[in-house]
């Protein structure tokens, strides 16, 4: 059953929707709360990883994921032949540069090691960011498919690839480190104060970065998919972002 | 029955090889049960091994019921093997099975239905005196009940041959006896055909109609039991029966004056009192030193080591008339 | 009784982790056994020097097992995926998950049923061939039986492998208390959950591996 | 000889993923090794109906290997970090990576040797009771030497098993050919680099499964 | 030098638990040689594996030189067993070590020094012939090799006791014999004791003082090896020396006319011409039926079954003039 919802014991129709398990799945939680008044049940899946959720979204488990940015999904279209659009754009993690002992940039030296997250959403995005810092040049063919193999690194310093999840643990051992806003708190890091560098909230990033509920086109325009949308983009759950993720994850509705 | 013909068996290969049997030819008829005896390492269980193919010949041909077996494909093997019993050296039972499970095991292996097995297992376990360790593990048993789990198994499925690698040498004597009966009988009842490994003379005399001894891969002898035992020809079987081992011990020896004869008779002068007749027609007084007389397959067989107080005189007309009784006389001291 | 435990946090979340913890081994171990029993079985028999030898097959079937024993367990997840869809009809939830974890942990049952195999002394195998023993008969009535505590021991092993296995089945939603551990403990960096959720899981892994032992050594008898 | 090889994709990535594996997995395996056998040991002889009976302990030592196996793979490269940053000065890269793997490994590797062990005929223990060894003669003497082979078939299972543990030490920037695959040819959908990592980490298996297996064979004298 | 007190030995508990042993004593005098003697499963394996404490005793003591070891801590019980040699029923040899390397085991564990083991167990594998399988595995060689292996293995440490399970079951008698003497000579010289479990009697009148009967985990009867075998008192022991065998063959048996006489004569008897003497004296002319002269301990020891054709009044006459000569008669069938 691709088109239509299931229905749940208690008569309200099913949407089961895939998420990386932060922040996508604890904002859905909430939206799962809204949802519910609308008469929908809201399923949420937690996938670790990258490729699972578009899989398990084209094949129908799932009527909707939450975890990527519209260039990652459009890659993904492409590499696997997929017909997955986006239904609309949610939040933004700005990515920010950290640091357990700099205090600046400036006092970066040559050959330091600087860690970025290691999975396709993000690496290129860290990459962008520390070309946009002027730390090294990235292949402008390859842009958002960029990986360490694709720059400019006059300065050698080493790229050092790691889970999203563990640079904040990692931090005391390199120089610099690019980290998602919402695990920067995990860690204790305030984005606002303690990046040396990071995304601009409003700049040409966050639209391009933003990260988007994707759904196969032919059912873009299902009722299900329409509340979701609805609950997602509502003024609660700006609130509801901006007050649990203090900046370090932005609404962009 | 079963005709081995120029086998040999090298193990290993290149400089580390052993040739454990060289150029063997035997010939076992059915109903036969056939020793085997040799000193340790010889060759014997190499050569029984090779009877139901647990070893491959590395030459030379096996023929049982006169087809070759080293050249029969496996499930025909298998079909032949289920006729051949084998007791092992070192028992191999099943620990995972009870005795009673471990003696069924060649029941199911040949498709027995269950009740049957069950049946004969008990059966069997009873005649090996085990009843009250039937449903016991390998594990708690004595070396000789093991053996006799062994024995029961090797025969549950009532084979055509039985291959014995030193199936009583863990046994007391009384119930190596009752054991030797038991295969003496189904010999009989069955005409199965029993090849016997063993170290022990007084099995080879109790049960074997014939007997080959084994020297470094080669038979150095062999023939019927009987023949055998009374006329030893090859030093190796010689001292294997004691032959020269009538050495007396020397507090013995000490002060015998006169001369020593060994003698040997059987069957009918067995029957003769000749120490009274030496007494009797010469007037002689025969202290017997040594002396063993015996029932091999059912006929007396007797060696007497004599000391008589004479001259040599005398002791060329007591030889004679010895001989002249069918006895074989050996001058050990001449007086 | 629940309420009891509410000082816990999510105890929903947990109970659920238990029981898809519980089914997706449950279900892994016993068919990953019900393959790689056999395979292991045929990996010792076709043995040049074995009861049915083949060498040629021996080598193959050892090349298939190690590049099953070489793929990254993620990567088998997702290369798998249209067949666990074929088979279980999705590829996500605790169900799905159970594909690849079974398909992970063939090769490995493979391997430790082979090692425990080649214990068995060669007299015992000797005493069926003796008999007329088929190859079928020496597998079933002798190499099984005779190394079933050791078999028994390996499953655990297998058994306990397959519980941090499963808590890569996060990938394809999968999950269990593994999972649960992960996502919370590492992705949420909530600490008290991920515990929680680790001692509930040595628990089950100390109760696999007493009852592994206790079995084992039931049987063994010598 | 690059040259020849500049079809492939990413070839010095390649180059770099085989020593990385090769150097995680050598130490890794050596160094749980060298834990992990001693506590499989004591696992066993301390055992009530052993030669060195202590069942307190050997309770104890049990449930924290249990623990060990317990948790996720993913959490214990987190969890143990601070312990990794002490002991090689850093908790990322390589070398940092080979910590969490042989802290993995060693729970693994104790219940490898304790089913090996376990195998050994208790007669060849009275044996040299009897002759008045010591517990620690009978380790040495008997133990280890008789069950080598089934030892040595072990820590080829365990060296396999850390291949794939070795994939997931991506997450704290281990790299290796199993973190290529996940990362350069699955997430970023570069087939071919994925597959001709798999090939090469295939080889390297079954290089390590032949090796292993000649040696188990050539030292097995029964 | 050991001394058994009330020794008794259970296996598992509760409705399945086998009593192996019960109650026993025993004293073992140093330097003896201690046979043990007993039908399959009397509990002789369990008697000797409680000696060096393989078994623990269920109760009991079991004193060496006056200390008993059931109460000792680990490390001193350890410290005697390196002085007591142990040859097991089933050889326990290492599969991982070289005949050789097997040998030197037990002086590795005592610390000697590498060269003086190297030469130790290379002067025992001599003793024991088997010089050239030193480079062997225990799986490469017969099953008296492997039992020739254990025996070397068992002396190499110069034990003061040597506790022996069918030392010599796999050999044949040639070997056997060789090694009784080895045992023999460093039981003279170095003053060791030996405990030996056996089913052969010959191993026992070869080498044994003192000999000791089981059965059903009891002792039935214990004493000097020539008292035991000349004069059997239990029947037990009886049927293990053949004293009932002497039933003979029906074909022998036929047609007897006159009256048969078993007849026990040793040491300064057996010296006299006795068959001579019957025909001399009484003008009888007995015929053996079934003879066997032997040497135990270095006394001659005869038993003869004579057959005389006569009436019963010269029975009763043979009877007192063989009496008379120190000789012990039994009629087995009247006139
Ligand atoms: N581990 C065990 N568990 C239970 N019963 C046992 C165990 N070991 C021995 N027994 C039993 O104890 C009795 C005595 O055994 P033991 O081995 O001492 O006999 P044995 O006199 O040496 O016999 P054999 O001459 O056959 O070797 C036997 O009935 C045997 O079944
Ligand atoms: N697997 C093997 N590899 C190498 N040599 C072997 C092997 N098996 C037996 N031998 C050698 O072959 C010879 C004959 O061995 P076999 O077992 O046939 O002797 P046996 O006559 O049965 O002796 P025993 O009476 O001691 O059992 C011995 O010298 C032995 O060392
Ligand atoms: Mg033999
Ligand atoms: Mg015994």
């Amino acid at each position: 059953g691709q088109d239509a919802p299931k229905e749940n014991a208690d008569g309200a129709k099913v949407i089961k929707v895939g998420a990386s398990p932060t922040p996508h799945a604890d904002i859905l939680e909430k939206a799962g709360e809204l949802l519910k008044e609308k008469g929908y049940e809201l399923k949420v899946t937690e996938f670790t990883d990258y490729v699972m959720p578009n899989t398990a979204l084209d094949e129908g488990s799932i009527d909707a994921n939450y975890f990527q940015h519209l260039p990652y999904l459009e890659d993904f279209n492409k590499s696997h032949n997929l017909d997955l659009v986006s239904a609309v754009k949610v939040h933004f993690e700005p990515l920010g540069i950290y640091s357990a002992n700099l205090k600046s940039l400036e006092e970066l030296k040559d050959g330091d090691k600087i860690a970025v997250p290691n999975d396709p959403s993000n690496e290129a995005r860290a990459l962008l960011l520390l070309e946009s810092a002027g730390l090294i040049k990235v292949d402008s063919e390859k842009g958002l498919n960029a990986t360490p193999q694709d720059i400019e690194n006059p300065r050698n310093f080493q790229i050092v690839e790691l889970e999203a999840a563990s640079l904040s643990t990692s931090l005391e051992d390199v120089s610099l480190a690019v980290i998602n806003g919402n695990y920067a708190i995990d860690a204790d890091l305030n984005p606002a104060k303690d990046a040396l560098a990071s995304e601009e909230k409003t700049s040409l990033a966050a639209d391009t970065f933003a990260n988007i509920i994707a759904v196969k086109n032919e059912t873009k325009d299902s009722d299900s998919i329409k509340a979701l949308v609805e609950v997602l983009t509502s003024p609660e759950m700006k609130k509801f972002i901006e007050e649990k993720y203090e900046g370090a994850v932005i609404p962009v509705f | 029955m079963i005709k081995i013909n120029e086998l040999t068996k090298i193990y290993g290969t290149g400089k580390g090889s052993v040739k454990a049997i060289d150029n063997i030819s035997l010939d076992i008829k059915k109903g036969d049960i056939y020793g085997i005896i040799g000193l340790s390492g010889a060759g014997k269980s190499s050569l029984i091994r090779c009877i139901n193919l647990l070893e491959k010949p590395t030459k030379g041909s096996i023929k049982i019921n006169d087809v070759d077996i080293v050249k029969l494909k496996n499930p025909v093997v298998r079909k032949i093997r289920q006729k051949i019993g084998m007791i092992f050296q070192h028992f191999n039972l099943l620990s995972s099975r009870t005795v009673l499970e471990n003696i069924m095991l060649p029941l199911e292996v040949a498709d027995i239905p269950k009740d049957k097995r069950l049946e004969r297992a008990t059966e069997l376990l009873k005649l090996v005196n085990l009843e009250d360790k039937a449903n016991m593990y390998p594990s708690q048993l004595s070396g000789g009940q093991k053996q006799r789990v062994g024995i029961a198994r090797a025969i549950a499925n009532e084979p055509d041959i039985l291959l014995c690698d030193e199936a009583t040498s863990a046994l007391d004597p009384q119930t190596t006896h009752s054991i030797l009966q038991l295969l003496k009988s189904i010999n009989e009842k069955f005409k199965i055909t029993i090849v016997l490994i063993t170290h022990e003379m007084e099995v080879i005399k109790t049960v074997c109609n014939e007997v080959a001894v084994i020297e470094g891969g080669h038979i150095v002898e062999k023939g019927r039991v009987l023949d055998i035992f009374t006329n030893p020809k090859h030093p190796t079987t010689q001292t294997f029966l004691g032959h020269n081992d009538k050495k007396l011990p020397a507090s013995v020896l000490k002060d015998l004056l006169g001369f020593i004869l060994s003698i040997t008779f059987l069957g009918p002068s067995a029957k003769e009192p000749l120490v009274a007749i030496l007494q009797q027609e010469l007037n002689l007084s025969p202290n017997i030193l040594w002396g063993k007389i015996e029932t091999i397959q059912d006929t007396t067989v007797g060696h007497l080591i004599l000391h008589i107080k004479g001259t040599d005189d005398e002791r060329q007309k007591a030889s004679k008339l010895l001989e002249s009784k069918g006895v074989s006389v050996e001058v050990l001291k001449h007086a | 009784m629940l309420e009891f435990f509410s000082f816990i946090p999510n105890i929903n979340l947990i109970i659920d982790g238990v029981w898809q913890t519980l089914y997706m081994l449950f279900a892994s171990v016993i068919i990953s056994h019900i393959i790689g029993v056999p395979l292991g079985i045929l990996l010792v028999v076709t043995d040049e020097k074995h009861i049915l030898p083949f060498p040629a097959f021996n080598k193959i079937l050892g090349i298939i097992i190690n590049i099953g024993r070489s793929i990254p367990f993620i990567i088998l997840l997702v290369a798998i995926i249209p067949f666990t869809r074929w088979l279980v009809g999705s590829s996500i939830d605790t169900t799905a998950s159970i594909v690849p974890l079974t398909v992970g942990a063939i090769p490995l049952v493979a391997r430790m049923v082979e090692s425990s195999l080649k214990e068995i002394s060669w007299g015992l195998i000797e005493a069926a061939l003796s008999m007329g023993a088929s190859p079928m008969q020496i597998i079933f009535k002798v190499l099984l039986p005779e190394s079933l505590p050791s078999l028994i021991l390996g499953a655990t092993i297998t058994a306990v492998t397959l519980v941090s296995f499963s808590a890569m089945a996060g990938a394809i939603g999968g999950g269990g208390l593994g999972d649960i551990a992960v996502r919370y403990g590492y992705h949420r960096h909530q600490t008290d959950v991920m515990w929680f959720s680790i001692v509930i899981l040595t628990v089950l892994v100390q109760i696999m591996q007493v009852f592994g032992e206790f079995l084992s050594q039931k049987i063994r008898k010598s």
